[in-house]
């Protein structure tokens, strides 16, 4: 296989990270701000599971695979780790939010802010 | 001029990533795998699981996985305390 | 018995961790049986933890290897790199886990009558567990990405627990706050092993220390790890989240997140001294250190002179007695290529900062709950609503003088003799950062004297007549602290050389950390 | 509740969905998935059922109370396994070369033998419990509390 | 020898400074107990005289900590509302020092690796 040009699939995780960053920093709405947070953790998973391919290589699985190179097998399993803890700490963020909004009737991160200084 | 810096800042700090990830061996073709290249030759013999990421995860990395079934555990408690009934329900007997 | 010790890491992250699995089910049978597992649990970690320092200062580094044929089997055999996950515990590591049992210990036994009305305690108890799991995890595990498993558990187990009064607003957006910012920070870490994993296909920490090569790369996985760690530690101008996420959680937690914050420093000395240490000759990464502890320190105690919320005001001393230690051991990093220089005050600042470390996390703690149990009795954390509490609650009082002078720095009390350490080994360094400190110290006694003016002395007010002495179980939790205090005022050398000076020799000594784990090659 | 098409196609389907999520958690060890996934999948169809029904009638098959036992055993079981190998190391993978799960599989490619793998089937199963109630619950917990009614403690 | 603490330059010896409160706080006893003789209790020479005004109750004397080290924060009001500014209390602010400190310190970094 040709190799791709630029690195593109970092490349995409790393334009992934900035375009989540900017989300994050710039929508006031809580619901936007987690779906950053989301992507930002989408933008690290692809990086992670990026780096573990080598061209032309095979699942790592040996149940009736053709003799091939393989591609490697741990960035898998940090992915697989690293998608469950976001699903996790997205579950505890949206269960936050519906908190919040019961309690100030807002989404959005100026008006229910109740601390400052 | 809090949107301005802030665009400024995330820009280099993207333009940091962008390079660096340039930098990085080309896409499928990595530097080293000495650890990986293990794994996949040895998983088979030390763990008889023929899914090798299955024995990463629950045998090489398994306390990864410990770490990570109890985040979830860590997450479903921590959702379901704050969404529990702040008042005590009359109990029975 | 030898097993136990050789099993001993593995056993003070797993015991709390499967009381944690345990406390709902016995939780709902049984309200007793459930605190005494709690506290059971934790003493048993304290014993072990004890038991593992006592064997680190005799036999040196301890390595446990995950699933391995043999816990000592760092490296499969006829081969040059780690594969399992090692926890890998020295000094420094085994007194950051000293501190934390201790504090687990207090907070728990605090929590017992401070949350005694609240619904919801079981899963208050599980989440408590399991972050003492995860502090445990951070400080002794010798894996990156294994860091970084533990640094969600705590985080989420922090956000969850900040967010435990469900009837206050502010709980909630500083819960919210607070797990934004550890996720985004989790990430940026997640993305620098990535960057580590993608050049030298390794995730231990001494293996990859010893192939690091500090490429461009390398700097840019730095820039992201030590700052996602200093923005966990809260340190200034990273710290915005940190007082609000303080103030609005039960005081026996806010203790406990103090702890997770020193732990997050000790992950980012971890990683520069002993993931990069010697690539790091230059004194730049050691000056960021300083000027991250500088702000804090200002910035943290002239925040905390116009505060009104007493949790809030001792959030900002948080901050204020972080920069203490990071100027400590920043003076360390900075002269860390130059042995002579290191010599001669380098170890010195750094047995400072990691003797404030330990002062800190005996003081900080006991005054959060001071904090916790002013709002219990008065149902505000507002002080300049309070006046007069001295007439009823005696202890408190008491607790409350001892960790002011403390913080203070007045003799006899212990946070001078590390602040003595620091003062004059960074005078050597630099002498405007001793006289910051000095300014600083100055502040803090100013602003702690508003607060018992305000809160303790004068007539007792006609609103807190009812008002009675804090509960048994809180009054203990306050004395362990306080005890702890005493302890190390009256033997401050024993301490310095018993687990000070090797905890910062550990730190320094990189070769060593390698040697743990990949010096055993047949 | 949705309308009657939805419902009953949910019911022809709940089934399918849990013996597949099953299959999944089962040869965790062979093929593609585990514990983790087949959790996810099986949860999926609990999403199902909770929009075409509303939480009332799904409440009274699933209890939180029930499904936090649920969990906390299978963290148990898990933690266990762990526990269990402590003779050589926590993890140690003690099963391996045993009868129960213990045969080993020839090195290379081969078609695979349900018997392999040690303690990573029964980890997968201890997983996939956790994950089916975890999930549940939190799922249930929302639907719940955003009709506007209290979570049980 | 356990209660000393050396530096390298100084010590540190928490008995002595012990020993030197509790001789001081004898010594601050007796000058307490040579003071005036002549002073009674419970007469109105005891009583605060605040001009010939009423003196308000015991509770209404209370010096809140609203009110102590005014001329401190007067003076300083400049500082203050300079580092009041970041502490906006939004979360996307919070997010965005973030950034931007790691954006600053990469370069710091960078710039210091092409010396050497």
């Amino acid at each position: 296989m040709e190799h791709i040009p630029f690195n593109f699939p970092f490349l995409a995780a790393a334009l992934l990270v900035g375009i989540s960053l900017y989300i994050i920093i710039f929508k006031k709405n809580l619901i936007k701000l987690i779906m950053g947070v989301a992507m930002l953790a989408s933008g690290v998973n692809l990086f992670l599971v990026a780096l573990g391919y080598r061209a032309g290589g095979a699942s790592p699985i040996y149940t009736n695979v053709l003799e091939r190179p393989m591609v490697l097998p741990v960035p898998q399993a940090l992915t697989l780790t690293s998608i469950v803890i976001n699903v996790a700490v997205l579950a505890l963020m949206l269960t936050i939010v519906i908190r919040i909004y019961r309690h100030t009737g807002s989404l959005d991160s100026e008006k229910s802010r109740k601390m400052k200084g | 001029m809090r949107r301005f810096t802030g665009l400024i800042l995330l820009l280099v700090l993207v333009a940091f990533l962008v390079w660096g990830v340039q930098l990085i061996h080309p896409f499928g073709y990595p530097d080293t795998s000495d650890m990986d290249d293990y794994i996949i030759q040895n998983a088979q013999e030390e763990t008889g699981s023929n899914n090798v990421v299955a024995s990463v995860v629950f045998d090489y990395r398994g306390f990864d996985t410990l770490g990570e079934a109890t985040i979830l555990f860590t997450a479903v408690t921590g959702v379901l305390l704050v969404l529990r009934a702040s008042k005590r329900r009359e109990e029975g007997p | 018995m030898p097993s136990l010790i050789t099993h001993s890491p593995i056993l003070i992250i797993a015991i709390p961790l499967a009381a944690a699995f345990l406390t709902l089910p016995i939780g709902m049978a049984s309200r007793k049986a459930r605190n005494a597992l709690v506290i059971v649990s934790l003493a048993f970690v304290v014993f072990l933890v004890f038991a593992l320092a006592r064997d680190i200062s005799i036999n040196g580094i301890h390595v446990y290897t995950l699933g391995a044929t043999s816990p000592d089997l760092t490296i499969p055999k006829g081969f040059m790199v780690p594969v399992r996950i090692i926890l890998e515990v020295d000094s420094m590591s085994v007194l950051m886990g000293i501190i934390w049992s201790i504090v687990a210990l207090a907070a728990a036994i605090f929590s017992l009558s401070h949350i005694a009305n609240e619904t919801g305690q079981n899963r208050f108890y599980t989440l408590l567990l399991l972050m003492v799991a995860g502090g445990f995890g951070i400080m002794f595990t010798g894996d990156l990405f294994n860091l970084f498993v533990f640094l969600e558990i705590t985080s989420i187990s922090g956000a969850a627990l900040i967010a435990f009064r469900t009837r206050f607003a502010d709980a909630q957006e500083g819960g919210f706050k607070y797990i934004v910012v550890s996720a985004i920070a989790s990430l940026m870490v997640l993305f620098a092993i990535g960057l580590l994993y993608a050049q030298y296909n390794l995730l231990n920490i001494g293996a990859l220390a010893q192939v690091i090569q500090y490429t461009t790369l390398d700097k840019i996985a730095l820039a992201l790890l030590v700052i996602a760690f200093t923005i966990k530690a809260g340190m200034v101008p990273l710290h915005l989240w940190l007082p609000d996420a303080y103030s609005v959680a039960p005081a026996s937690i806010t203790g406990m997140l103090l702890i997770t914050s020193h732990a997050c420093m000790y992950a980012a000395f971890r990683v520069c001294f002993t993931l990069y240490g010697g690539m790091l000759n230059t004194p730049v990464v050691g000056w960021i250190i300083i000027i991250f502890g500088l702000l804090s320190m200002f910035v943290g105690v002239t925040m905390a002179l116009i505060q009104k919320d007493v949790m809030r005001f001792m959030s900002y001393h948080a901050i204020s007695q972080l920069g203490y230690m990071w100027v400590g051991v920043g003076v360390g990093l900075a002269v860390l290529g130059n042995a002579g220089l290191v010599d001669s005050y380098g170890k010195a600042a750094m047995s400072g900062g990691i003797f404030h470390i330990l002062n800190d996390a005996m003081y900080m703690p006991l005054l959060f709950f001071i904090g916790g149990a002013l709002f219990h009795c008065t149902g505000t954390r507002d002080f300049t609503q309070m006046g007069g509490l001295a007439h009823k609650l005696k202890w408190t009082t008491i607790l409350f003088i001892i960790g002011s002078l403390c913080i203070s720095g007045i003799p006899p009390f212990n946070g001078f003799s590390s602040k003595i350490l620091i003062y004059e080994s960074v005078y050597q360094f630099h002498p405007i950062l001793t006289i910051a400190g000095i300014i600083v110290s100055i502040l803090i006694l100013a602003s702690f004297i508003k607060v018992f003016h305000s809160a303790f002395m004068g007539a007792e007010l006609s609103e807190y007549k009812a008002v009675k002495e804090v509960p048994r179980s809180m009054i203990i939790a306050m004395v362990i602290l306080a005890a702890g205090i005493v302890f190390i005022t009256l033997f401050p050398s024993l301490i310095v050389n018993w687990t000070i000076h090797p905890a910062s020799d550990a730190l320094i000594n990189q070769g060593g950390y390698i040697n743990a784990v990949t010096g055993a090659i047949p | 509740m949705l309308s009657k098409i939805v419902r009953t196609v949910t019911n022809e389907f709940m089934p399918f969905i849990l013996v597949f999520g099953f299959y999944i958690i089962a040869h965790g060890h062979l093929t593609p998935g585990g514990g983790f996934q087949g959790g996810a999948v099986i949860v999926s169809g609990v999403v199902m059922l909770l929009v075409a029904f509303n939480h009332q009638e799904v409440k009274q098959v699933l209890r939180e109370r029930t499904l936090s036992i649920m969990e906390s055993t299978g963290a148990l079981i898990f933690i266990a396994l762990a526990f269990a190998g402590i003779g050589a190391a926590f993890f140690y993978n003690f099963l391996v070369g045993t009868p129960i799960f213990g045969r080993i599989p020839p090195t290379g490619p081969n078609p695979g033998d349900f018997w392999t793998g040690g303690v990573i089937p029964l980890m997968n199963l201890a997983v996939g419990l956790k994950v089916i109630a975890g999930l549940s619950a939190v799922v249930l917990a929302m639907a719940i509390f955003s009709s506007g009614e209290e979570v049980e403690e | 020898m356990t209660f000393i603490l050396e530096s390298g330059y100084a010590f540190w010896n928490p008995i002595i400074l012990i020993i030197v409160f509790i001789v001081t706080m004898v010594i601050v006893y007796f000058f307490r107990r040579r003071g005036q003789e002549n002073y009674k209790k419970d007469t109105d020479q005891a009583q605060i005289f605040l001009c010939g005004e009423e003196v308000p109750e015991a509770e209404q004397r209370h010096v809140r900590a609203g009110n102590i080290y005014w001329g401190f924060f007067e003076t300083l009001k400049e500082y203050y509302n300079q580092i009041l500014r970041p502490h906006t209390g939004i979360i996307n602010d919070y997010v965005l020092w973030f950034i931007a400190v790691t954006a600053i310190i990469a370069i710091i970094l960078l710039i210091a690796g092409l010396g050497t």
